[in-house]
């Protein structure tokens, strides 16, 4: 065991360890300065990275089904690892003046080994734990900004409905485990036809299908909560908005991220017997979100909110995706998730150092930021576009493949409104390059001086935004991993 | 056979010209701007009369008449292709020599040879000299090239660019309101007629397969496949032929200053006045002329119904610009209606032609016709031209007595008015008789319309004479009263009396040129014979009218005032030229511009663009009705979530079930 | 054997299940919200354990299961009510209906 | 002979530019750039007509292909034919004279250079494109550009001006976006236009996506009624994005109207011809009426855009060899003519600093150059014989007019009749600005062009009058390239 349980858990155990390490600081001395604390982990998450992509593929299966790991997944973890460290060195500014820097990365962390056990799980006990050792720790870090209501707010509001919904979520869990007797991820898949024996003779077949679509409508609404899928998205703005920006970034990446990653692989493995139940549905979600994202984005007039709005339209786009065939919507989806990373990184690395020097996060607060900000101005535009899907960005081809991918069904209505939708969305991304180019303003943001690790973290999001995308072999490297999934 | 690609430089060298001092004539050329355009359009009128004496003359055994007969053949001298569709259907720019291109060039360059010299002295000192002269080039280059054109879009092609020099000549003045709204209305009227060419020569190129004219002809006035398409195919109860045609014909009829298409012409006086003389007198409105007379085989062997639109045209074009004529009082603008109703004459007189032989008269005659009214009209243009220049003004009314002062304009203008009333022996005495020998052989109505016609001429053409060099000594007066006028016009300079001298000459001697030898309707040089009694009607009529003007206008009377009176109501609607312009403004301002510009701008600010922007208004207004859903509030959070669950189970167990 | 049926048991979980959810729904305090979340949890519970116990007696994944979300319910209820505390410093109150400053 | 290069070219530059400081430094490297450019596009020229005569007579020259995402089998695939060496060289043409008429933008000039270059990045990755893919890329790529370009630089309504053709032009792409996945799907995997061509796409594939292509590229070249942006977009722009607005990112859409639409889809343009060709007739000749009531010099010409690229569709629809030839033709003889007006519009309105036609007047007088080269524009639109725009239009009219059947020649008459409409209009805009007295006496000490300025006329007037005295040597150029698109569209039959 011993070897190979280090092995398989090595990128979970790295972030564990790197919590323990800031435990003993944390109960070592205060006598270190934030700013060496926050060089230290970033050092840290850094080698986190590097060892997680050095990383020898491993297919290794633990805890008797419960945890398995395969290239792919050491790939997802490695994007969450990247994508936490950007995150780390764009909160810079804020934390530097924060007096709970290593509680932030305790938590975040614990998050993130959450994440990467749900990534990982292999029944649904294992996801589950997954799944609340990253929310309840990101619900405090919602309440961060310690001295703002809103951040409360948020805080409760983000506690309260995933509490609600993962007891809605477990309900569904019951009912699957009541319809089939097993938990195991893998079984459940090969209880295909021979669907639930015993339920069976209780319910008749029909209603045991019917038991069995109920049970799969409670548990995706369980992922759907977690990656705003409408109308489970509500919570999304108002704990968007009111949580710290770096934790705003998390959520909307990483945390979404993950439980995409999880969903896609629940979908196409365990519900696979469902396909054509669930096609139609993620269709019908996929329209509605990407409607609603997209027709709530166009009337917000603060930064963070459109994001968060723009985030829930994105999700829809990546819904579409997920509808192709196997292959095509787990190489899609994953590719798209890294693009989004690095696009919605960028634009939120800069609300991040804006919000943190000057605490300003309106779309009016930005008029004439390329004046002052030019850098800033730029990084914002970018990943905006690649969030609109514009070439040459990385955002073009992660959407040009999710809805390409769609259209293997051969939906082409559906299609079509995903296609509506961009267009749609392109006018409230634009909105923002009007604000930041275009418009005049007596007062804007005055020039920012912009500390090293913040830049770095923007710099290598441009590059990924750029590089991504034009560099094919990116993408059919995903999809060769994806190939054999 | 004899070589003629030299004939290729005849347009070539005025369009060297056109660059040159289109390029440099503002600054680099300025001072000898004049001397080069008049030394190259030299060059051109040389190589023409070589030209048409090595095809009528020295060389005809060899190249313009073939050996066993004596008829003169169409050459095309050289061809290549300019833009090519399909096989078959290209435009080709060649050169085509036929009697009626050669004698085209001949008139073409002598005339805008003297026009350019007069000009010399006519313009100078004006700041736009070598522009001026630019387009004087221009216009001679496009207008070269009409005539020899082979190829009917070829034709087309230069038409196009006659019609464009011509709207930048009338123009030249640009600072004068006037002339730029008379260059606009003579470019979009000619354009409007083009039209109507560019949509027969689609009608007859679609059906011929061809654009060329030798074998356009030929396919059109035998049973050829094509002929026999094109005449089974009809719209309207008219085979596609008799359309080709007839719309040809308005392209012809727009650019020759036809009624109804006229009302370009008298306004296009505000050009400069050897400008006048050049194209809206010899050269450019008869290229109608030129035009039907160019497809005059397919009129008149296929298709007689398209030539009686022509005759009908013709004649009533003659007869209601004569007698607009005689109420105006504006040199030019007689002398334009003037013009206009001198080539109604040519164009019936090709309407009631035949083809081939005897029948022929009438083609032949309308060439006469023309050849000759490009002489005597550009002498009166140019006399005109001097007297303006030293009266200032282009009223009649406020000249008078002028022939102490200018007494070899005077002379000239004598004989030009004698020439172009039909007097004998000046050259418009010999071709109008033949028209309207022409016209009697065939129609008596045209040839009703064509005499009375050419009795207003004489009537208005003397009382123009009258008014100028006689009536009166107040003329005399304002000219001499006006210092300045005085200083710097005092004496006509050579270069504006020698090209009065030589037209004056032409337009003595013209009419003994046997014409009828040289250019007939099927090269065949035929023998006119006009019996001496047919004369007489014609003629006495011009003495009639000769003698009314001298009546009324030789001396300062009110005669012409009380007859004016008299008629009233019908004086008033002849000068007031039968309010056609009012007519037209009224279709372009009301109708064009305010029932459908308007209209179609409005629905597009309004309706279409107003439809984009609705949609975006839509999105927005759903937007803001579905912005409570978001209320804040947890619980409706948790219900709309709990709602969605329900929906979706709903939906799927129930409904929408696979 | 003389046991309460299964449907009995899940009748009684459904019933919890939506009693929690009315109060979820209803109540303004959140800490009593937080209270129907429990009640939610367990009605899950129950379900799990009457599922191992009536249908799938070899295993004890139900069981097992139900010790988690009881775990994990305890913690969730512990940075949820710390949350609120923190809430309530600065609002004054745990008022649901007050926490709607971000909205539309 | 390596087309990348059109590519590599205008990226390093507009990086280059980006790089520099100050306007100085930024006009000179882009001029180099664009000059490098024009050369370039010379050199294919001459290198395609060598192949060409040397007997090289494959559909497509100097191919290359790169596996981009092979999952897909999408390659990043460039060649050229006659047709795409012509637009290439009008689109070298068009950015040299709209960076020479720039030459002293502020401020940002680094960013507008920039933007400029990566917009002609764009147009020649576009037409080098014969990957569906690779074309989609460039198009899209040259949208977000123009937007910029018209909302920080732009005059009037900018910000409006530029959303709305942003959004426009977007959604043309979104419906070009869901042809090409149609036909991806419809056709075995693949977005190369050359394998496409080999495989017969079923009719209901074509029926279904051949309005999604045509629609989305028409959205670009002013498809009625889709055409909104242009008049507003136009106006709005400043000159130098103006000209490569509509003289090239129209001609876009028409060059995907044609190379893709109809060339992979040839049944379904037969089917759907009637709509297009009443849709091209309705925007030539109610084009042409909207035209005749603008007071705006800018909206004159952008509305007669409308008016002129209602040929190119027209010809398009129309189907026969000849219409084609003139559609390609208008293309290229509208994308330098109206690049010349807009340029003369910019320069006129640099000075005057209005472009309402009833308040200039007699710029001739003051500004004789300038006012030489709005006049030759306006010849030129108005279809003078000896400019380019007369050998397009009646080629289009002449093809047109093959195609028998009462409603196809009607089309054509009201076509043709449209010319004499734009003679109004332009011959009364040109009356009023350029003609006259001089009608404000601030005018009458404003200078006449400047050199970069008369270098740009010059150089866009030598094109048009090239094309318009020797359409020959063009019309040979695109030859082969037009009859293998007659041979594959199966319509050789039509000619006679």
């Amino acid at each position: 065991m011993g070897i190979g349980l280090i092995a398989g858990l090595q990128q979970e155990l790295a972030v564990v360890l790197i919590v323990i390490v800031l435990l003993f600081i944390k109960l070592g001395s205060d006598r270190y300065r934030t700013e060496t604390i926050l060089g230290l982990v970033n050092v840290l998450l850094g080698i986190n990275l590097a060892a997680g992509l050095m990383m020898a593929p491993t297919q290794t299966v633990l805890f008797g089904g419960g945890f398995h790991t395969n290239e792919l997944i050491i790939l997802e973890k490695n994007i969450f690892n990247l994508g936490t460290l950007l995150i780390s060195l764009q909160a810079y500014d804020w934390l530097k003046g924060h007096k709970l820097a290593l509680e932030f990365y305790m938590l975040l962390l614990s998050t993130l080994a959450g994440l990467f056990f749900m990534i990982s799980a292999g029944n649904l006990l294992m996801f589950y734990l997954g799944l609340e050792m990253s929310t309840i720790p990101l619900a405090a870090l919602s309440n961060f900004d310690l001295e703002k209501r809103q951040s409360s707010e948020a805080a409760v509001k983000f506690i309260m409905s995933s509490a609600f919904s993962s007891a809605l979520l477990l309900f569904g869990i019951s009912l699957l485990y009541g319809a089939t007797g097993t938990l195991d991820l893998g079984t459940l898949a090969a209880s295909d036809d021979n669907l639930p024996l015993r339920m069976a003779g209780i319910l008749g077949s029909t209603g045991a299908h019917a038991l069995l679509v109920f049970a799969f409508v409670l548990l995706l609404s369980g992922f759907a909560f977690k990656i705003s899928v409408v109308p489970f998205h509500l919570w999304t703005a108002d704990v968007y908005e009111g949580s710290p920006v770096p934790v705003t970034a998390y959520l909307s990446v990483i945390s979404k991220g993950a439980v995409f990653f999880a969903f896609i692989q629940v979908l196409y493995t365990t519900f696979r017997p469902l396909a054509r139940d669930w096609y139609n549905m993620l269709v019908l979600l996929a329209v509605l979100t990407m409607l609603t994202g997209n027709l709530f984005a166009l009337r917000q007039d603060k930064l963070k909110r459109l994001l968060a709005f723009s985030s829930i339209a994105q999700v829809g786009f990546i819904l579409v995706g997920m509808t192709g065939s196997p292959t095509t919507a787990n190489a899609s989806v994953i590719y798209f998730i890294l693009v989004y990373l690095f696009s919605n990184l960028g634009a939120f690395g800069v609300v991040a150092v804006v919000s943190a020097m000057t605490g300003k996060e309106g779309i009016d607060d930005y008029k004439g930021l390329y004046k002052t900000n030019p850098f800033l101005s730029w990084v914002m535009a970018i990943s905006l576009f690649s969030l609109a899907g514009i070439p040459p960005t990385a955002g073009f081809f992660g959407k040009f493949f999710l809805l390409m991918s769609g259209a293997g069904r051969g939906n082409y209505v559906f299609i079509s409104m995903a296609a509506l939708n961009m267009v749609i969305s392109l006018y409230y991304y634009l909105r923002v390059i009007k604000a930041i180019f275009m418009d005049a303003n007596d007062h804007p943001i005055g020039r920012l001086k912009i500390s090293l690790l913040p830049a770095i973290a923007l710099m290598v999001c441009v590059a990924g935004v750029l590089l991504t995308g034009l560099l094919g072999w990116v993408y059919d490297y995903i999809y060769s991993l994806s190939a054999n999934f | 056979m004899a070589n003629y690609n030299y004939i290729a430089w005849i347009p070539l060298l005025p369009l060297a010209g056109f660059v040159l001092l289109g390029l440099f004539g503002r600054r680099r050329f300025r001072g000898f701007s004049g001397i080069l355009g008049t030394g190259l359009i030299l060059a051109a009128a040389l190589l023409s009369l070589y030209a048409a004496w090595q095809y009528f003359g020295a060389g005809a055994g060899a190249a313009g008449v073939t050996a066993g007969g004596s008829a003169y053949k169409p050459i095309l001298a050289m061809k290549f292709t300019w833009l090519s569709f399909s096989p078959g259907l290209s435009i080709d720019m060649s050169v085509l020599l036929d009697p009626i291109s050669v004698m085209m060039i001949v008139v073409v360059s002598l005339v805008s040879l003297m026009v350019h010299i007069f000009s010399l002295g006519y313009m100078k000192g004006e700041e736009r000299f070598g522009t001026y002269y630019a387009f004087l080039s221009l216009f001679s280059f496009s207008m070269l090239g009409l005539v020899l054109s082979g190829n009917i879009f070829q034709l087309f092609i230069f038409w196009e660019l006659v019609g464009c020099s011509s709207f930048l000549l009338i123009g030249y003045y640009y600072d004068r309101p006037s002339a730029v709204a008379a260059s606009k209305k003579a470019f979009i009227v000619t354009r409007f007629a083009d039209l109507g060419f560019l949509i027969g020569i689609l009608i007859l190129s679609f059906y011929g397969e061809t654009l060329d004219f030798g074998t356009l002809i030929h396919r059109l006035t035998t049973p050829s496949p094509q002929f026999l398409s094109i005449t089974s195919a009809s719209f309207l109860g008219f085979s596609l032929l008799s359309w080709g045609l007839t719309l040809v014909f308005i392209g012809g009829a727009g650019k020759s200053a036809m009624f109804p298409l006229h009302v370009w012409l008298p306004d296009a006086m505000e050009g400069p006045t050897p400008v006048s003389a050049l194209i809206h007198a010899a050269t450019m409105v008869v290229a109608g002329v030129y035009l039907v007379a160019r497809l005059f085989p397919v009129f008149s062997l296929s298709d007689p119904p398209a030539l009686g639109v022509v005759a009908y045209v013709g004649a009533f074009s003659a007869l209601i610009a004569a007698i607009m004529a005689c109420t105006q009082t504006d040199i030019k603008r007689v002398l334009a209606y003037s013009t206009m109703s001198q080539i109604g004459y040519m164009m019936f007189a090709l309407g009631v032609s035949k083809y081939g032989g005897e029948g022929g008269l009438g083609y032949m005659a309308s060439m006469f016709h023309l050849f000759t009214h490009a002489g005597f009209k550009a002498l009166l243009f140019l006399c005109a031209g001097v007297i303006i220049h030293r009266v200032h003004s282009n009223e009649m009314n406020a000249m008078g007595g002028l022939r102490r002062q200018l007494p070899l304009t005077h002379i000239c203008c004598l004989i030009a008015c004698l020439a172009i009333s039909g007097i004998p022996p000046f050259s418009g005495f010999f071709s109008k008789e033949e028209i309207l020998l022409a016209a009697w052989q065939s129609n008596k109505l045209i040839y009703g319309v064509g005499l009375f016609t050419s009795g207003l001429t004489a009537y208005y053409m003397f009382r123009l004479y009258f008014s100028i060099f006689w009536r009166g000594p107040h003329g005399v007066r304002q000219a001499a009263g006006d210092p300045g006028a005085g200083d710097a016009h005092g004496s006509t300079p050579v270069s504006m009396n020698l090209p009065l001298v030589v037209l004056a000459l032409g337009a003595l001697l013209a009419g003994l040129i046997p014409f009828s030898h040289f250019v007939t309707s099927d090269g065949e040089p035929i023998d006119t014979h006009t019996p001496l009694s047919f004369s007489i009607a014609p003629v006495a009529l011009a003495l009639a009218g000769i003698g009314l003007a001298a009546w009324l206008y030789g001396t300062m009377s009110d005669r012409p005032r009380r007859l004016a009176s008299a008629i009233g109501g019908l004086y008033r609607l002849v000068y007031h030229t039968f309010y056609i312009d009012e007519i037209y403004a009224f279709i372009t301002k009301k109708i064009l511009f305010n029932l459908v510009g308007r209209p179609a701008a409005w629905i597009d600010r309004n309706i279409v663009d107003g439809l984009m922007n609705g949609l975006a208004s839509f999105t927005a207004w759903i937007s803001a009705l579905i912005k409570g859903m978001q209320s804040g509030k947890m619980q409706d959070y948790a219900l709309y979530f709990f709602t969605g669950i329900a929906g979706l189970a709903v939906l799927f167990i129930y409904i929408w079930k696979n | 054997m003389n046991q309460i049926p299964l449907t009995h048991i899940l009748f009684v979980s459904t019933a919890l299940f939506f009693i929690g959810m009315y109060g979820l729904l209803t109540r303004r305090n959140l800490i009593t919200m937080l209270m129907s979340v429990e009640l939610i949890l367990n009605s899950v519970n129950i379900n799990f354990v009457a599922f191992n116990r009536y249908l799938y007696a070899d295993k004890l994944d139900g069981v097992f299961f139900t010790l988690f979300i009881i775990t994990i319910a305890a913690a969730e209820a512990a940075v949820a009510i710390a949350i609120m505390i923190h809430l309530y410093r600065n609002l004054n109150s745990i008022d649901v209906e007050q926490t709607d400053e971000m909205k539309f | 002979m390596n087309l990348s290069l059109f590519i590599i070219i205008p990226l390093v530059t507009a990086v280059a530019v980006m790089c520099c400081r100050g306007l100085r430094q930024a006009r000179w490297i882009s001029l180099a750039g664009s000059l490098g450019q024009l050369l370039l596009s010379f050199v294919l020229l001459f290198r395609f007509g060598q192949e060409r005569a040397a007997g090289n007579s494959s559909r497509m020259l100097f191919e290359y292909r790169h596996s981009w995402f092979a999952a897909w089998h999408i390659d990043y695939h460039i060649g050229v034919d006659g047709i795409s060496v012509a637009m290439i060289l009008l689109t070298a043409v068009i950015v040299l004279a709209g960076v020479l008429v720039s030459w002293n933008k502020g401020p940002w000039s680094k960013e507008f250079f920039s933007l400029l270059l990566i917009l002609a990045l764009g147009a020649y990755g576009f037409f080098l494109s014969l990957d569906l893919f690779t074309m989609f890329f460039f198009l899209e790529l040259s949208v977000i550009p123009k937007y910029l370009l018209i909302g920080i630089w732009g005059s009037g309504r900018k910000e409006y001006s530029a959303m709305k053709l942003a959004l426009m032009l977007m959604s043309g792409s979104a419906l070009v976006f869901i042809g090409l996945l149609g036909l991806y799907y419809g056709s075995g995997h693949s977005f190369d236009i050359l394998q496409l061509a080999q495989v017969p796409i079923s009719a209901g594939v074509q029926r279904t996506f051949f309005p999604c292509l045509f629609i989305g590229f028409g959205i670009f070249t002013a498809l009625f009624p889709l055409h909104t942006w242009v008049p507003d977009g136009h106006s709005s722009a400043p000159t130098a994005a103006s000209m490569f607005l509509a003289g090239i990112s129209m001609k876009l859409g028409a060059y995907g109207c044609l190379r893709v639409a109809t060339y992979l889809m040839p049944d379904a343009a037969r089917e759907y011809a009637p709509i297009i060709i009443v849709l091209a007739t309705i925007a030539i000749v109610y084009g042409a009426f909207a035209t005749m009531m603008q007071k705006d010099l800018k909206y004159i010409n952008a509305y007669s855009s409308v008016s002129h690229c209602g040929f190119i569709l027209l010809g398009i629809g129309m189907l026969t060899r000849a219409a084609i030839n003139g559609a390609v033709l208008q293309m290229i003889s509208h994308g330098l003519m109206t690049a010349l007006f807009f340029a003369s519009i910019g320069m006129i309105y640099d000075r005057a600093h209005t472009r309402m036609v009833d308040r200039l007047g007699g710029l001739l007088k003051v500004m004789p150059f300038i006012s030489t080269i709005f006049v030759i524009a306006g010849l030129c639109s108005l279809g003078l014989p000896g400019l380019s725009s007369f050998v397009a239009e009646i080629t289009v009219f002449i093809g047109s007019w093959q195609h028998p059947g009462t409603m196809y020649r009607l089309a054509t008459i009201l076509a043709c009749a449209s010319i004499v409409i734009t003679a109004v209009y332009i011959l009364r805009a040109s009356a009023q600005t350029v003609m006259g007295p001089v009608k404000d006496p601030q005018f009458s000490v404003l200078t006449d062009a400047a050199w970069y300025e008369r270098l740009a006329s010059i150089l866009l007037v030598a094109g048009i009058v090239v094309i318009g005295v020797a359409p020959f040597w063009l019309n040979d150029l695109l030859k082969p390239g037009i009859d293998a698109f007659m041979v594959h569209a199966g319509q050789t039959g039509l000619l006679k």
